[in-house]
């Protein structure tokens, strides 16, 4: 059976060629880098290359460049890192509504601290609003965290904008890039941010190693504590093969992050422009323009979302309802809720991620199958006449 | 996730569709929690000779809708109301703890026939059936 | 130039059979375990059988581990995680003086936010008196964390012993077996741990895994914060070959781990004998016989660790001052201290710790390069004649 | 972490040892701390002609040793007042941060040797030098 894989925003298969850069650091260059005997030394000098084409994939400095266990890691230790060294200053802090889990449950666990958050809401296209965190901003305000782009709708946020307001009050400036380090054109000089968190596993890296970007002069707590790795400011001994692994991705996306999501672009309207053309009772959720260049979201009415996926799924086609993490729950997401999809409507959404392997051959195999299916779940419902269409 | 026998029926679920001229119709779950059952039923001499129904919702809503109009094919209608989701869930060979509220639905959708069936036929007053847990 | 690696418990090298289990889950078995689609599921069931490895290699039920990035991370969790979630029972916590940095940075870190730490002292072999503990309980005392066994002197607490007397108050009781699991046997009942933290790379699995058992009804809040993996108790995409990779090590030391031991106490033995032998005035630090079966520590009087160190390694032997994470500063061990070992001697202390693939060759040939090393070294200082042994 | 030059240094010390009937002698350090320094220079006409030492500490510890005595052999006195820590540092292609202390151990173990020098000459009380940070 064919298989098409269209979820490269849940995670991405590990480019072959970061793959070989890792392995050898398992078994063969396995020394421990804070060792001072030549079995640490050689695998030392490769972690702080690996710093250095990351530092240089968005614009920093490899002496800003944290590596962590992944983007949720990054998201935590920015928030609580930063709100933990500067509670003196002040307790507040503003965000938004449609943040990833790593983000919102941060903000959680702080809330139950004693912080005061701000959740910023979004428009129907998913868009914060610069003005809205001018006026979020008070004198407790000690941070502001914004994710770059969103990883269900794809929408693409305008950071470096809000990151004017906010350097302007002198405000720590935290921003989600785990969709779009390696995919986009990230620089955190451009974006304006002390903080940005970016994951391995989005861009042909492995998964469970990400890295924080500290602006130099940022005041902050380690998040995990322990022995001196990482200049004091994340203990534990170094996933050194995930982090050659980071590096290597890192190097790779940099060199090709601009024709690849050219072609991803273009493979993304057409397959949005097919799903418009052959069903009916359709909406794209997310920003049409400022979007992610393989993020497609829709709502099919009339359709529930997991029947779909898995009737997709048994054609071979891994799609997702939205964030991986939030597919064993049963609630409709939150961000789908925050730009006012009703939940009905909601309950038939479909996210298909396209990446590097993706062909217009999948995508046509995939529309293909996408529409037989919702023809059949729709003659299986009891309401496909009577319904009436929320569109 | 779902057991061989739950991707069967979601896969290839048995009586779907309207049926002309039921004896008794229950539909239950609402568009907004994301599962609507529709179940119909047709008897003859308290025997459910034919069941067929329509579902709106996820794959484990779309087996036990399945299984359900399996089990209750050729019972009497007094075996009928002894169906429990539990009995549907096992048929199916289980499902996920999350999952198992469709299987409640399932039942729902039944006493919902059942109970559609007697008032059709006048004796809603002195037979009704009570919705179980 | 002959290489010896005498620096397992700094790290270890990922034994083959657990690369060859790994590497497909890069790139080929990519999927996100979270999702819901075949390649999710795929490497969803592989997690959970590595899961039941690691729960069977130390006596635990799978649904009782939680996989972390590493020993510290698990060291992190179970210490905050208790504490945070416990801070209206009391803020009062036990551990010793000669815990792991991960165990005390986390420590200090809980200080800082208001709770207050007992450091138990220890032996001149290291041993904590159980006697001790039971002394340090208060009223408000919460969590007792203590290491199995300790990482530079290899000195083998009295676990159990200990878990009774805190089980008995009704205490969570928490143990760092990051040297142990894997090597010795470790039993969570036996030793009656509430928690217990773990981490592959100390026995021949991947750097950056590790993971927490935590007994079923233990009170505690996540660490880190985000979507729903590993039962809502640590979130962030998981790190699949990673954890693969752990399950692998696991089985394996499941069957190896009594028979290595063994060889590896009497290589040990066999190399302390020889080094009295041939070396004068030296101590040996920790227990003598509650050891690790691969440590040697030894202090060699006038003569300077890291010289000895890097004379070694210029023999192509690897050995460390203590542990790896330390080795960048210049303070003696905490350790050492704790022990009682005069400053002017604990700089001349080095810690040899044999493995796997450790053999009688490698012990002859290092112990012929260090005899070699001290004469020169001492041959060096001005106070080859001057100097009284403190020993 | 440390440079060639160091490795070379530590690795085949220049002149080590004792030497028989010094001009001067300069001992710096404290074995608590972990460097000790004993420094021996030989001089003629105000020109230091040799220079030996012994030392009881870490790598950099044993290059700066060695390489301050090579540098300052053929040095005249007021030459080798001259030498900072910077001065052995460099010529040893620089040292970690954490190492520099080392390099200042050096500078004062020859300015104890070149004091110890003058105090034997009876010029203590005239030119006492100063230790310099
Ligand atoms: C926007 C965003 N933030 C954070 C994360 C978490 O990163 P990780 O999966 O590396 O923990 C993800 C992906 O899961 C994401 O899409
Ligand atoms: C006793 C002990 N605890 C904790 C740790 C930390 O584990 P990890 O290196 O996996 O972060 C180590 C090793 O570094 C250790 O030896």
């Amino acid at each position: 059976m064919r298989r098409v894989y269209l979820d490269y925003a849940a995670t991405t298969p590990t480019h072959p060629d970061v793959v070989k850069e890792m392995v050898p650091f398992l078994n063969q260059e396995f020394g421990n880098p804070s060792s001072i005997h030549t079995f640490g030394r050689e695998v030392r000098k490769k972690v702080e290359e690996a710093r250095e084409k990351v530092a240089h994939l968005i614009g920093a400095n490899p002496e800003e460049i944290v590596f962590t266990s992944g983007g949720t890691e990054a998201d935590n230790f920015a928030l609580i890192g930063i709100a933990f060294a500067n509670e003196k200053k002040g307790n507040h802090i503003i965000t938004s509504s449609i943040e990833h889990h790593a983000v919102l449950e941060a903000c959680h666990f702080l809330e139950k601290r004693g912080f005061s958050l701000t959740y910023l809401p979004v428009d129907k296209d998913g868009l914060i609003d610069p003005n809205d965190v001018k006026r979020a901003i008070k004198n407790k305000t000690i941070l502001v965290s914004l994710m770059h782009a969103n990883n269900e709708i794809g929408t693409i946020e305008p950071i470096a904008e809000i990151g004017k307001i906010v350097k302007e009050k002198g405000i720590y400036f935290h921003t989600d890039a785990v969709q779009t380090a390696g995919i986009l054109d990230v620089n955190v000089n451009d974006l304006k941010v002390d903080l940005l968190a970016l994951s391995a596993h989005k861009f042909y890296g492995p998964k469970g190693v990400g890295a924080l970007y500290i602006r130099k002069g940022t005041r902050m707590v380690p998040f995990i504590h322990g022995g001196h790795q990482e200049r004091r400011r994340r203990a534990g001994t170094e996933n050194t093969s995930g982090i050659i692994g980071l590096g290597k991705a890192a190097e790779i996306a940099q060199e090709t992050k601009e024709k690849e999501a050219k072609r991803l672009r273009e493979l993304r309207d057409y397959m949005i422009k097919e799903i418009f053309n052959q069903i009916e009772n359709v909406r794209l959720n997310g920003h049409p323009i400022q979007r992610l260049p393989g993020n497609i979201n829709v709502s099919i009415e009339f359709v529930e979302g997991e029947s779909l996926l898995l009737n997709l799924d048994l054609a071979g086609i891994a799609a997702s309802s939205g964030s991986a993490c939030t597919s064993d729950t049963l609630e409709p997401s939150h961000v789908l809720k925050a730009i006012g999809v009703p939940i009905q409507v909601a309950h038939g959404s479909i996210r298909f991620t396209l990446g590097k392997w993706t062909t217009k051959e999948d995508i046509d195999y995939t529309l293909e199958k996408l529409v037989e299916t919702v023809k059949k779940l729709r003659s299986i419902s009891p309401y496909q006449h009577d319904w009436k269409s929320t569109s | 996730m779902y057991s061989e026998k739950v991707m069967d029926h979601f896969n290839n679920p048995r009586n779907v569709g309207v049926m002309e001229n039921p004896d008794g119709v229950g539909t239950v779950g609402n568009p907004v929690c994301g599962d609507v059952m529709k179940l119909y039923i047709k008897v003859k001499d308290e025997r459910i000779v034919d069941a067929k129904f329509q579902t709106f919702g996820c794959g484990a809503a779309i087996a036990t809708s399945s299984m359900v109009t399996e089990i209750v094919k050729g019972k009497t209608i007094k075996e009928a109301l002894k169906i429990s989701n539990k009995t549907v869930a096992e048929a199916l060979d289980g499902l996920p703890p999350v999952k198992m509220h469709c299987s409640v639905l399932a039942e729902e959708a039944l006493k919902a026939a059942i109970n559609d069936y007697f008032s059709q036929k006048g004796k809603s007053k002195k037979e009704k059936v009570s919705k179980q847990d």
